[in-house]
């Protein structure tokens, strides 16, 4: 394993320090692993996600203004534990109640779940949504149903809008929840990422191969199989997708996101992005807006995933709302 | 002969787990990373070195308030699904008990039955799916048999570390479900259960406290 | 080699293509692969850059207001010819001049020269400037002086600000060598980045070294060594950049860029970015901005580079001027 | 027999260099990829291709013209510094001459010494830098030798290009400046520099088309 490190143990805290000095807007909060923006708007819904770090910029390089108030972080792979999620409840909580955006895997659902019954005690109102965007399988290693992955970045932006519009939060909740309902992701992995409390390489794979449908952990996805080009992933994942949210040929509007998995670089993911918008029109698809970068990351895997959204008016509006976090810049 | 925990015993109990807990994060890591992502060791040694931080300065009103004080810090300072599950363990059964103030083999048994059903409601496992859930469910069984049988305290966590350790054997022979075999297809045979290894651990280390502690008894 | 490509020789073209799908305000011309604004104002002196490809974001991502007009992209490591700089700069081409920011490679120089010479012929005014901002090595393999890296990036903004400004040619041309004057680079690799004409890595490397010094085309550093901790490659970089500089323990403020190579995962430049923070604030010396994320990057080369640039006033007021485009926002 | 070749001979004596080059695009990248970064076939490839497109069609008033055409198409198609200096290699011994309309011995002598000293100053490479000076320069100096001793085109030529292969020779011997030696030190004694061979290519297709040409009129 070779690293930019100084001990296994300390990369989260210290990370997590290092993006707070790169971004004086953010605030860190070491005891509970909190990253939060430093004033807090307390007249809109509060927006908190998080889980497991090792997936940078995912969450804390979207707290920021029109996406979230505060990102919790846990150890690498592993959800935060229930009293940091409460903590960060605690501190942005506003006059308008707080809404937790989850992905969907067991550890961050129990912990996020608590942490809201906890927080309740307190007088807080606390809603949640889950989002379980990845096509590729359906119960997996830590999940009951779908996993969440890239797709939820996109449920960020839609909520951070909404709530930055000043909605309450069950209207906030609702648009979230259509975010969710309407965007599909799948990826593929041309090599294993490595945590580093373990050292080597989470799994095996030849120099020929990729693991179609792969996880943002390094689950398995849906067939290992030989590399194909970029053109050929390109229509596959095109093809399932837009079979999954039932689109066929049809006029609607979507948002594409291509995510790297943190060791695959820019060039790539550009040229896979040409692949999958080339795909798209063929099938007389208008894209809205188009999201290339890494932005819920694998540690150092090789490999994207693609996700789909599908648009409403409202989604559209939302989507095209101005957002200021680190990871995340989109002007009206 | 001890038949019965107080409060005080109950937290002697808790950090002689504490104990085993932290010596056994190598062995552990070295599990979880033949078939998981080698993280479980140091997750265990940080929930029970917050336990061991923490616990002695805490006051409890009865035995039922040590391993509720226990599942919260376990549930506080490890994160993960298995903070959850392992502070599941150690909560989940004392929430609707009225507190007698100790803890026979009795109360042991309905404690972690109750514990169990939560646990595998929560995490969807049943025995079988290679989790700690086959290590659990047969040391409840045990301990159930052993009062029915009218067993002794001791002789009733004996024969739960004892099915444990079997249950930690067992998932030597199954595949993993939740698709974790996949990568590993038939090499998953063969290879422990990380969470369940410290499942046997926890009745291992009650099973010798309470030994110990009868022998200091017995003197 | 596992890349997402379709064809070795078609990735640039893909690529830029890819950029231009995700981007409208970019426009492709693919005769000459030149990616520029789309709404060239003449009204302000026109800035292009350009190079090799291969160091994408660098520079396509790079144009945008406050930035770049045009970037010309070479073939993967190689430099554009004089013809697609002379077409990049007939076509952004302003009443107020055109200045070429040049990183220092044999190939770029004699390209931008001789294209700068072809487009006075026409009677557009043309300068350049010339980055030199790595201190690692003397000549090199592909250079005669220091290697230019990622500093131009900085000097892309401060240029484009002052651009931005209405300032003359002359002014713009001042201000970026002013920028280009004081910014200084110094990377380390941990693997070498694979040319994909090639199919294998550019140099072999051990699992427990890294090639300190390196360049941005895996061309040989300093020093192949041991790796060290994140801690100990943060103090001998600063102590280098600084003593470059010419700072010791001075009240000046600088800016800060950690710039990772294309492998290297976010999680490792925060960290990164936490070490060095640390080390600058040990010295005293304060931090008007940092930067963290892949800027200039060496393909899929795992590693990364830390630019330090020493600011004045003008500098602090160019760096802070707004800035839109795609792979460099800044807010006032 | 001829001694000088005029404007039509010299396009058609760069198309057959560029059938060559073309030709050798395999062996070019595979000496590329053992000590550069593998580019240097496709470059060359992708100049002289683009040669063969739009020198045909070109109208050259003089056979200088047909080289600085050939120069600017491969400054304009190449790319890189490669691109510039093979650009060089044609265009900058034109530059300031007055054409006679053909050109002998004497006059590729005197054109290629001009492009040399400019190429070296461009790149700031010598003799002995492991590029493909090594191989330019004792082609020209075998030009200007075989002036000297009033020897025939095709003499010239042919001395040229064997005093062009020995340099490629001589690139195995030396380690490379600029620092590319340092990742294969004593590794790269024993590679040939690609630069080189490319020159090499050039006169002895040049030689040998010259030759041909020569066998031709003797008919
Ligand atoms: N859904 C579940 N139900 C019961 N036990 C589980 C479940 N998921 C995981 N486990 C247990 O947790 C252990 C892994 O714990 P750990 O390594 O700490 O977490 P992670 O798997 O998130 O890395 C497994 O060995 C298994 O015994
Ligand atoms: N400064 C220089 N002077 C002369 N020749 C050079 C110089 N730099 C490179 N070359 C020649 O160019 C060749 C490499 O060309 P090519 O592979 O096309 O470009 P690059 O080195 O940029 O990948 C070398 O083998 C060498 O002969
Ligand atoms: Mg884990
Ligand atoms: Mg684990
Ligand atoms: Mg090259
Ligand atoms: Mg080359």
């Amino acid at each position: 394993m070779k690293k930019i490190i100084n001990k296994p143990e300390n990369i989260v805290m210290e990370m997590c320090n290092g993006m707070a000095m790169a971004y004086p807007e953010l605030e860190f909060i070491q005891k509970y692993k909190i990253i939060k923006k430093k004033e807090i708007n307390r007249n809109k819904v509060s927006l908190i996600s998080g889980g497991g770090s090792g997936h940078e910029p995912a969450h804390a390089g979207f707290v920021g203004k029109g996406m979230l108030d505060a990102a919790v972080c846990g150890d690498i792979f592993a959800s935060p534990s229930q009293i940091q999620i409460y903590q960060a409840i605690r501190e942005t909580a506003g006059d308008k109640g707080t809404l937790l955006i989850i992905k969907n895997y067991s550890g961050d659902m129990m912990n996020f779940k608590n942490a809201a019954h906890l927080a309740e005690e307190d007088g807080i109102q606390v809603d949640y949504i889950k989002v379980a965007d990845d096509i590729a399988v359906q119960d997996s290693l830590y999940t009951v149903g779908r996993r969440g992955v890239a797709g939820t970045v996109l449920v960020h932006k839609i909520a951070g809008a909404a709530a930055e519009q000043g909605k309450s939060l069950q209207e906030v909740k609702a648009a979230a929840e259509k975010a969710a309902r309407n965007v599909r992701s799948i990826g593929f992995a041309l090599s294993s990422c490595t945590v580093p409390a373990k050292g080597t390489p989470t799994f095996e794979i030849c120099e020929d191969e990729m693991e179609y449908g792969v996880g943002i952990h390094g689950e398995p996805g849906r067939k290992r199989e030989k590399v194909i080009t970029a053109d050929e992933l390109a229509q596959r994942m095109v093809t399932s997708l837009l079979e999954d949210l039932q689109m066929k040929q049809s006029p609607e509007e979507i948002a594409l996101l291509i995510n790297g998995f943190g060791g695959t670089p820019l060039q790539e993911l550009y040229l896979l992005n040409n692949a999958v918008t080339r795909e798209l029109f063929q099938r007389s698809i208008s894209i809205n807006r188009i999201f290339v970068g890494n932005y819920m990351t694998s540690i150092d895997m090789q490999g994207a995933s693609v996700s789909i959204m599908k648009l409403d008016e409202q989604l559209k509006e939302l989507l095209s709302f101005e957002s200021d976090a680190p990871a995340f810049k989109a002007d009206k | 002969m001890i038949n019965s925990i107080n409060s005080g015993q109950c937290k002697e109990m808790i950090l002689y787990i504490a104990d085993k807990i932290i010596e056994s994060e190598p062995y552990l890591t070295e599990i979880d990373s033949k078939i998981g992502d080698g993280d479980h060791g140091t997750g265990m040694k940080r929930g029970f070195s917050a336990v061991k931080k923490e616990l002695p300065a805490y006051m409890p009103k009865d035995p039922e308030d040590v391993l509720k004080e226990t599942g919260t810090i376990l549930l506080d300072s490890m994160g993960g699904a298995s903070g959850v599950l392992f502070g599941t363990v150690f909560i989940s059964g004392i929430t609707k008990r009225r507190s007698k103030g100790t803890l026979n083999l009795n109360d042991f048994a309905e404690i972690f039955r109750t514990s169990l059903t939560s646990l595998k409601q929560r995490g969807k496992a049943s025995v079988g799916d290679k989790t700690m859930v086959d290590a659990y469910e047969p040391a409840v069984i045990a301990l159930e048999k052993a009062v029915q049988e009218g067993k002794t305290l001791v002789h009733g966590f004996s024969e739960a570390a004892k099915a444990a350790q079997d249950g930690v054997q067992y998932t030597k022979t199954v595949k993993a479900r939740f698709g974790r075999a996949k990568y590993f297809g038939g090499k998953a045979i063969g290879l422990q259960d990380a969470g369940a290894t410290s499942i046997w651990i926890i009745f291992r280390s009650m099973s010798e406290w309470i030994s110990k502690e009868k022998e200091e008894a017995a003197l």
